[in-house]
């Protein structure tokens, strides 16, 4: 993909989580916690990138970027939040429970790490087909550390599955630092290695080298050689559930949290384009605009709709 | 009717269901070694190969979770525990997962994942490796939970499980593997939800599940030497639970015993009988009783673990005291597990 | 007496245990952060700083073990999920270990850790973030699990956990949290299986537990302006559950409601009709009902969450279906959780 | 230790061993399952005899070696296969629930893992005490694929517990081969690195080797240095529960089996010692017969002893 289509889809993420952060906060009507993922946007737009439509995600709590990265329906994501019948899990999920299977985000889930096995059970259904899909899977440094993720490494490695584990470390698991979780000296790379499993550590606020290892990572998984492993550097600028800002709060110093912003990974992208492309900062300030009223314009289709009928509460739950 | 073990039944079954269907994949930790789970994976093994039978690494939680994600992408995963205690390390694939993928996602798919587990009645396996769970299986929507208890069943129910489109545990006791009872060869689906009278009777009803059906048919054999015609109704599944033959059985009788190898406390037998207190209370002519294992882990020591397992003659006096006849000539029991040969 | 919060008492239990005995060590993932973990780790931490209020890594599995070790070796962790949920990881270490050490190992030693479990009931916290799972624990033995429904045996059911030499499981359920309620200073135990009479009444009992004790006491509000005189009892503890109470209330009433948040089907509310039904049958005037969750897993759209939390609407309308009395005048009630402001 | 000291206490595990299996064969009068360790002595007597009294040892389903090796009381465990009330768990816990608190002998638990996580609690609770107490725990090749490895590995790396892991990986799971279940060209030594602790693959068969590894990982744990990791390669000889054989079952190949009894642990030891202690031999002979003589009596002793009543039943379920 161009440099300057993953700048767009970016900057469509960012748009779309601001202005539903800004809308969370004010109106109180989206009645599902949220995790935002701002500042994180170039892991969720790289990877995706290197998938195909046929190709499956996975994700957690942290799925909005995800979802939309892999093509995810935007008003359909929007609705849910707002609980209505017309979400992408029509209104029983909420906003940690993401599903677009047109687009491939197969589902996200709030426990730590489950995902990490379900998307090696998908890659396990698509090796016994023959099929040349990849599941991949996103989650953070925090659920790296649940017991699940040594037992599916474990299973992917030995049956070489077509599996990309996602490791976005954003350096915090709520308020806690990593190195107040893993052992000092170590890594969740160097752990993945221990599987036997191609791993790579990348600068996740770089969304053309996430870009390019996670289209390694595709190739290798489509060809056969078994699962790949990227951990993925990165950092959340907002609070760890919510829209506020938690340097605010103390939660962790202001000046790391500046000093990742200075990071951001859109401003970065822009500026090396900026030589090559001396228009893309007017198209960038142009996307900003496009997106921002499609997302307002999702916000407002998503009031008009329907709720779910209080009728239909049981249904879903077996087979009909 | 031609005559099979349960464990045969349950083997005939797989093999049967894997023919008619290339979905199906059995796993578990050594499904395909020489006893073949006792008996139950073997001729699979042997039929299908690796390639279908598929031994797995330690690690229940990621498993579970890996059916699901399989399921859900198509494959037909048929897991086995060997023992359904740990299963308490897959109980987020299964309660988090697995019991609620088709809802929280808005109804738009499934994960029909199976799993058997194995409850290790007997033989001194003790606190961990002899829990019936089918009380926490049964308290969450969106699975089924079966406790087949005659060879037919457990053939039967292992078929609808293997068709359903909703995830589905079925929990096999081990003192039944060698029980031998007439199956039907052909693939006959035994449905969810639809209970079982596996002896007729008038003065008192014995609503059992699994293994114990057999210790209430048992007990109902004395009983009848004592002039009460026990009735015996067999849940085959606990989820969904057959409410009105419980209750149209009560409602003949007037006298209810519950008989479960789980813990009283918010357990099987508490279900039953709030089913009937829920729906027919005015027809208790006497109250209800919970024939269980006592409130403790279970035991090793065998005489422990003979007073730890209820059977036919505590169901068999319990009858009694509910009748208020007199009991003195209630003879010994032998327990279902005499004469096992181990190590199990 | 001096009013405090729900969350304020559990905090100055957890200081005032912590001050007495030093080997209480909190635990639990992020119980060190500005939240506090709804304000009730944070003055502990305030007070005993990062050696006895610890942050951990995430791995309820290996957790749940480690408290077990460790209390068996004397430190006595108080170990803090902030979703019940989670505890599906940790429920090897609950029931294989921490419920059953003393006995497995022939009473030579006790590993008493303490967790408490939040419900996270309200604002779409959805099917895996809201589960109540009271009836699961309780179906162990070798577990106290308390469920604390006011301020005073917060602290009291947490002082008493603390100096325990069983395991403990509490649950409280967020929704409890900005209650107020009398709390004495001093600390003073809430014994394990001993309910307590909420509000006495003649004519229905309602038998609850947590956050549903408040539904039914709105309810027996609102019942006792239809002439009807409610009686709600608060189990306080479900294991040991106080069979006593309960059967006392109901053979006074001769009807009962059981209100909970967890799932009807083998659930607390099983529990209580089937120790009713086990003991004053004859008493009852009336089918027992059970006012609990529907039949599914929690869905998020706030109509749907608000229908599927059952609360004192519903109970006033099983307690008058009970009674056959007209129900066409019951008002609406609020949901608990109503003008509560996000994120949660 | 003495590597005459060594060879004896392997010498009377396997004795004990060896008459429990056969008796527990022809008479069915123990009611539990039993792991035999014959072939894997070299193990527990190695680890053990680096240890002191007041350190701790866990154990799983296979445990009666380690039990013996740290001291356990032989009459006990005897008296607890039998279901006696004088057995180390009064007959509530049966083979795998082996205990000796006098001895450090903890505890034994047969869901695997378990011990993993225990024992790493119990060496948290040692370092906040600031006792210098160890806390070893043995587990198998299969055990190290369960979650429960990575998170205590991971915790007890974090905080520097005195916490010795021993793997003994005996090449099998049940029937199931190490490579049908971990992934080629890796080692859980290698796994165990990936968390920064110090790990030493062994030769299990060889109990100078084992006690010295042992030994300086005791040490390295009492020093405050944190974790440390053995994996000791080793091999049963006998089916994975029962008395019986199984190659004779066709599960493992009798050559294979053969060649791990050419390396059997005491043998070699004897056959080392030889050339300065030509007497060892016979002491190996005599230590056999003073060992089956002492083991038949254990045997005795426990059969005529009391059952526990049966009002008892509930006794030791709470506290009282
Ligand atoms: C099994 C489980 N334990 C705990 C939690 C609570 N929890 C939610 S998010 C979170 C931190 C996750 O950290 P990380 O995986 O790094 O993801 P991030 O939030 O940083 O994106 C925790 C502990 C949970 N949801 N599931
Ligand atoms: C959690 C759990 N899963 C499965 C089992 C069944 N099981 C008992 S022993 C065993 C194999 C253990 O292999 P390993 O850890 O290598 O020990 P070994 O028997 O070789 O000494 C299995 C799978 C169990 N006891 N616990
Ligand atoms: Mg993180
Ligand atoms: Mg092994």
């Amino acid at each position: 993909m161009e440099p300057r289509q993953l700048l767009r889809n970016m900057v469509r993420i960012r748009c779309a989580e601001e202005v539903i952060a800004d809308v969370y906060r004010d109106e109180q009507q989206m009645r599902t916690p949220v995790h935002f993922s701002i500042g994180q946007e170039a892991t969720a737009v790289g990877v995706c990138a290197a998938l195909r439509r046929e190709d499956v995600v996975y994700s957690g709590h942290r799925c909005h970027a995800h979802y939309l990265a892999k093509g995810g329906d935007l008003r359909a994501m929007v609705a849910e939040f707002y609980g209505r019948e017309s979400g992408c899990a029509s209104g029983r999920g909420g906003s940690v429970h993401l599903t677009d299977q047109e687009a491939g985000f197969a589902a996200s889930s709030a426990i730590l790490g489950e995902m990490i096995s379900v998307a090696t059970g998908a890659a396990w259904a698509f090796a016994r087909e023959g099929a040349p899909r990849v599941a991949a899977t996103f989650f953070g440094d925090g659920a790296s550390e649940e017991g699940v993720f040594h037992e599916s490494l474990n299973f992917a490695a030995l049956h070489r599955l077509p599996v990309i584990f996602v490791c976005e470390n954003n350096q915090y698991a709520l308020g806690s630092p990593v190195d107040a979780r893993q052992p000092p000296g170590t890594s969740i790379t160097g752990r993945a290695r221990g599987y036997g499993i191609r791993a790579e550590q990348v600068d996740g606020n770089d969304v053309q080298a996430v870009y390019e290892a996670a289209h390694k990572a595709a190739l290798h998984c489509r060809e056969g050689n078994g699962p790949y492993f990227l951990e993925l550097d990165t950092y959340r600028w907002r609070e760890h559930v919510g829209p506020h800002w938690d340097h605010e709060l103390g939660v962790r110093p202001r000046d790391e949290v500046e000093s990742w912003i200075e990071r951001c990974p859109i401003r970065r992208t822009t500026q090396a384009l900026r030589a090559t492309d001396p228009g893309i900062e007017d198209a960038v300030a142009a996307w900003d605009r496009e997106f921002r009223a499609e997302v307002r314009e999702a916000i407002a289709l998503a009031k008009a709709s329907p709720f779910p009928r209080v009728e239909d509460l049981l249904s879903g739950t077996y087979e009909n | 009717m031609r005559k099979l073990t349960y464990s045969q039944a349950i083997s005939e079954a797989t093999v049967q269901c894997m023919e008619a269907d290339p979905s199906i994949v059995l796993a578990g930790q050594s499904v395909d070694d020489h006893k073949g789970v006792y008996g139950t994976t073997g001729d699979a093994f042997a039929r299908f190969g690796s390639a279908r039978v598929m031994d797995i690494p330690n690690g229940e939680n990621a498993f579970a979770g890996i059916a699901v994600g399989a399921a859900s992408m198509g494959l037909r995963p048929l897991v086995v525990h060997t023992r359904d205690d740990f299963m308490f390390l897959a109980m987020d694939g299964i309660f988090n997962l697995a019991a609620k993928w088709r809802y929280m996602y808005g109804n738009r798919g499934s994960a029909p994942v199976v799993m058997r587990g194995i409850i290790g009645r007997g033989w001194g396996q003790g606190a961990t490796h002899s829990q019936s769970l089918q009380s926490l299986f049964g308290h969450f929507p969106g699975l089924y939970v079966a406790t087949p208890a005659s060879p037919a069943d457990a053939k039967g129910l292992l078929i609808s499980a293997l068709r359903a489109d909703t995830p589905v545990i079925l929990l096999e006791n081990r003192g039944l593997y060698g029980l031998e009872g007439e199956v039907p060869e052909e693939p006959v689906a035994v449905p969810f939800g639809k209970g079982r009278i596996a002896r007729a009777g008038d003065d008192i009803t014995i609503v059992a599940a699994s293994l114990m059906v057999h210790e209430a048919e048992r007990a109902a054999e004395v009983l009848a030497g004592h002039g009460v015609s026990a009735e015996v109704v067999d849940v085959r599944s606990i989820r969904p639970l057959d409410d009105a033959m419980i209750c149209e059985s009560v409602a003949k009788t007037g006298h209810l015993v519950v008989a479960d190898t789980s813990w009283a406390r918010y357990g099987f037998s508490a279900e039953v009988a709030a089913v009937v207190a829920e729906n027919v209370p005015q027809a208790l002519r006497a109250p209800v009783r919970r024939v269980t294992p006592p409130d403790c882990p279970a035991p090793v020591s065998w005489p422990l673990e003979n007073a730890f397992n209820p059977g036919a003659e505590t169901i068999t006096r319990a009858c009694l005291e509910t009748l208020r006849a007199a009991q003195d000539s209630v003879p010994e029991i032998e327990d279902v597990m005499a004469g096992f040969i181990g190590p199990y």
